[in-house]
């Protein structure tokens, strides 16, 4: 475990309806410091396919007090596994079309193999902690997305 | 006095988003089953295996405490990301 | 192992002095396809402190027939391993400043963690197979950056 | 023929790019000991554990054969990424 000095102003956290810019945020990543070498990005589109269901458009539906504080610590936990430097994570709510962009997470670091870790490890944990619900809409109806035991299986490995 | 929140399949199957009690059970757990007595229906979604608590915004066993003031709220397993 | 049936087109690989756009690349990544809810992307930049000394700039020497061919047996390589829709490699070669980009590596997949394993594994391969070489320019004079035991050992872990 | 291709520190302390030679050595290993015998630098620097040798773009071990027509380049341990 590794106890971070990392600064609430490098962890940046929001959850909005609005769409995000990759370019935004990667330039964020980047600007005023020249200690990380790495800076590893993950982006979560809506697909067209799930449960062998041709997919329509998504609502993301949310719990807004619970879901920035669930970021935000997922993230903390993340910056005293790993030495980080910057981290930010973006999620949206609300009616999502394909295609769209659901979900942002950037890391940096000194070391490329701890960016890495460290985002799949938020990603991880967001898809099992963080209050989102997605409900889609088919050419049959609209449906609830069920859980995954995959992502409790991914969340739980890193507890080992 | 406690607020109680049901997100997702759970707001839409029972038909409330939210509600407030004045009685005050000891846990979680004590709260879920309380609620529980209410129907077939809500005993069937509050089922410990498929309905997450949080309190106060953090998920939690269902042996956590709970005290006036309090906001508890039921879900499924969370989808998002 | 997985045999994927990705296209050529769908493997994109430069060697290159001029800088890179990772917005144009993230969006060369998304476009055209909708079976891919995982972007993931891995950006390195030039660091300013190697080996406890204060980098100035940086020099990377090639070679120039074999760089090109061994990012895109790489790139090849992660796709008999996992399932992935696009994969983009670039590497820059020659003179670079403190805080400039070198590499990009991105990958989309169906499935995160695909999409999180193939680039780290990309960049594992790439860091002991790709004859790329830094030479930096410190305070004391250049010197050529030596190859590290642990990036050796990346590359091995994978071959387990 | 082939082409010999030196880059980085090799290229540098070498002072040679690149050269070719008329005659064949077997493998990649005699070529290795043959350019090894000009001088104590070039033994020194050609040595297995700290130069690679690719041959025709590929990296490969001693054992290598070599053709006719062959591009063999040594060098050291790469640092690109």
């Amino acid at each position: 475990m590794h106890q971070d000095g990392i600064s609430n102003r490098n962890i940046q956290v929001s959850v909005e309806a609005e769409d995000f810019d990759v370019n935004q945020e990667y330039h964020w990543l980047r600007e005023n410091q020249m200690r990380d070498g790495a800076i590893v990005t993950f982006v979560g589109l809506v697909r067209d396919m799930n449960a062998g269901e041709k997919v329509q458009k998504l609502c993301l539906e949310h719990y807004p007090a619970m879901a920035f504080a669930s970021l935000q610590s997922i993230a903390k936990q993340a910056t005293e596994r790993w030495r980080l430097g910057k981290i930010r994570v973006i999620h949206r709510f609300g009616e999502l079309d394909l295609g769209d962009q659901i979900v942002f997470v950037g890391v940096t670091s000194m070391h490329r193999g701890d960016a890495f870790a460290a985002a799949e490890f938020i990603m991880d944990f967001l898809k099992t902690n963080a209050p989102f619900w997605k409900k889609e809409q088919t050419a049959k109806g609209s449906r609830w997305v069920d859980a995954k035991q995959s992502d409790q299986d991914k969340t739980a490995s890193w507890q080992k | 006095m406690i607020k109680i929140l049901f997100f997702a399949q759970l707001r839409e199957r029972l038909g409330v988003a939210e509600l407030t009690q004045d009685t005050l059970p000891d846990t979680i757990g004590a709260l879920r089953n309380e609620l529980s007595q209410q129907s077939g229906l809500w005993a069937e979604l509050l089922q410990k295996e498929r309905c997450l608590a949080a309190l106060n915004q953090e998920i939690v066993a269902d042996n956590a405490k709970l005290n006036s003031g309090d906001e508890v709220a039921f879900f499924p397993p969370v989808t998002g990301g």
